[in-house]
């Protein structure tokens, strides 16, 4: 199979499916030893200045309508107009924090998250609960999910707008949720980043998985 | 345009919607609140940190603490309903307000004044910086409103590892529904394992008939319990009987700080004046 | 707006419309005057050699995978399906409660549990059978694989959220609270996968998986 054949193969894949493609389940379908990548770069540059572009998001591959006919193609998306302003705050916090814990967002919003937030933004799949945060409580920790990603065309979160000036002015650095901690100078303790979990207290439980 | 020429250039921003300047707009800076259009007290001092026109660094928190103080007041006296949030955060602010104008004193253990200010703008610059984010996030190019992915979309073979179309939330809800309906299905109220009031009250009147020093209440609880329910049970009954034998006059209590062990004397009958100190 | 753009635009709307348009549907989103048919048999052109096909179907044009390509793509009965609402119950149950047997999936849910519903869930890899329980009549137990794990992208089946936590997130918002209060009395139900397992049912079942 040449090179030429290939590329249809991976273009027609790609172009049927409304979701990214990785890589390496696009490399199932070519011969063995064929230069996916390579491939896919091909494709990328014939079609960068067609009506639709390949785009890499979320580490995988999609076709989608170029960006400059945004204008002519817009549309009010039901989703987005239902979003809350606290919902999309909300939701922000989860992206450039993440993982963050319930009480971490009350904290930096500085008011409780209303019931129903969290579960829009899980019910759009934008968000989607991590693990659990091996602190006192075990807290749930939230995180954004590839849906985001492509739905914004990222990426990576690390590719999230701004988020290296965030961080260089330390409004990334662990939050800390103690009620009023304005007044509490204690080294916050449940900021540990999450480990891998790899206890014994669960280890009868993943091997019971497997 | 009567405010001057330095102002000229503010007057062409929107006005917060969300605060309207009453009046002709004196030195006091009147506002009107609507509190419903707010997010919290953080959002109330971001907003009213605007009004200073100045980087968020700079601002001065005397004066924000005062505006906050003031709208705290002025929705109290609309009649508006302030969450207890908003109430917290004045009450902070108010004690911050007097550790800024007071003289400091050399208090180690104590956050200084400024710090507890720096602290603030801090939380203030943070949203702020969030709520940037979140705009320009917004702003973004968005699947299926500026851009599109396939309209008539084909399953290829290489999803075949997702048979079925479920998703986290999907999973959730289904649990959330079945545990709903097996609320309303059955309830099963277990019969606690609880000492009564009375209980306690007759354990202590017996008990305090013999010891006749300051006790510590701690002392009259039964130490064969191990039920840690009933214990928790125990100790609030006791408690209870403790401040109940002391409004009718059969016991005297005192705790001498707070979170500090409670002692408890049984009163004699015939009571003089110079025992009520307790 | 030259050719090319013209080409572009219809391009973008023939992949992103989920219907086949006409040429007199596509001719109101270019400007008047446009020679829509000569822009679409460029078009056509175009992609002929292509992975993906612009073809003419009854008197109206969309993009199609190229014939010889069609093999790549599944089979109509093989497109995703949606399970049904006993079935997603059952996997929750089976998730949160595992190892769990089916008469006790059966006292969960109050009703009976087809064959089917179990059937499905193994099929789909999400659902296995673990091992048989040491009580009368040996019942076999169930718990979940790790597709499971990866499909819903949890690392742990500790990292399901707890009842507290989907009361917090909204999914319990329907309930009462004194009801609520009930529920959340019913939780070290819910933990129990998590804790250590010390009881002898139990713990039979472990050394068995391990």
């Amino acid at each position: 199979m040449d090179n030429y054949e290939q590329m249809r193969i991976c273009e027609a894949l790609l172009f049927a499916s409304d979701r990214p493609l990785s890589s390496i389940a696009l490399a199932e379908q070519v011969p063995e030893g064929s230069d996916i990548e390579a491939i896919l770069q091909e494709l990328q540059i014939k079609y960068q200045n067609c009506g639709v572009n390949l785009v890499e998001v979320a580490g995988k591959w999609m076709f989608q309508t170029a960006a400059d006919l945004a204008f002519l193609l817009r549309k009010e998306e039901e989703k987005e107009r239902k979003l809350s302003r606290a919902a999309i705050e909300t939701l922000a916090i989860i992206a450039y924090h993440q993982p963050v814990t319930r009480a971490e967002i009350e904290e930096i919003r500085g008011v409780s998250v209303s019931k129903g937030t969290l579960d829009v933004l899980m019910e759009a799949v934008w968000v989607r609960s991590l693990s659990r945060r091996r602190t006192p409580g075990r807290p749930m920790t939230y995180g954004t999910t590839e849906d985001f990603l492509v739905h914004f065309g990222l990426n990576n979160v690390k590719d999230l707008p701004g988020l290296s000036e965030l961080k260089a002015a330390g409004f990334l650095d662990n939050v800390n949720t103690s009620r009023l901690n304005l007044l509490d100078d204690d080294e916050p303790d449940e900021e540990q980043p999450d480990l891998p979990i790899n206890d014994e207290e669960i280890s009868s439980e993943d091997q019971a998985i497997v | 345009m009567k405010k001057g020429l330095e102002n000229k250039i503010e007057e062409f921003e929107m006005p917060d919607p969300r605060i309207t300047k009453m009046d002709d707009l004196d030195k006091e800076e009147r506002l009107i609140v609507d509190i419903d259009g707010f997010e919290g007290p953080l959002d109330v001092l971001l907003t009213l940190s605007r009004t200073q026109k100045v980087d968020l660094k700079q601002i001065s928190i005397l004066d924000l603490v005062k505006q906050y103080l003031r709208f705290v007041t002025q929705a109290t006296a609309l009649r508006l309903e302030l969450a207890a949030d908003y109430l917290v955060m004045a009450a902070w602010l108010a004690y911050l307000k007097s550790r800024l104008l007071l003289p400091e004193e050399e208090n180690e253990d104590e956050i200084s004044a400024e710090e507890l200010a720096a602290r603030l703008t801090y939380q203030l610059e943070r949203l702020n910086a969030i709520r940037e984010r979140a705009a320009i996030l917004m702003s973004r190019n968005q699947i299926g409103r500026d851009m599109f992915v396939r309209g008539t979309p084909e399953a290829v073979v290489v999803t075949r590892h997702h048979t079925y179309d479920l998703s986290m939330y999907d999973l959730l809800k289904a649990y959330a529904e079945h545990k709903t309906r097996e609320a309303v299905a059955d309830i099963h109220i277990f019969k606690r394992n609880v000492f009564t009031l009375d209980q306690a009250i007759s354990r202590l009147s017996d008990m305090l008939g013999l010891a006749l020093d300051w006790t510590n209440l701690e002392q009259f609880m039964p130490t064969d319990i191990e039920d840690q329910q009933l214990i928790k049970s125990i100790k609030a009954s006791m408690f209870s009987a403790s401040l109940e034998m002391a409004k009718v006059g059969k016991a005297d209590l005192v705790q001498k700080q707070i979170f500090g062990p409670l002692f408890v004397r049984g009163r004699k009958q015939n009571y003089t004046k110079e025992d009520d100190n307790g």
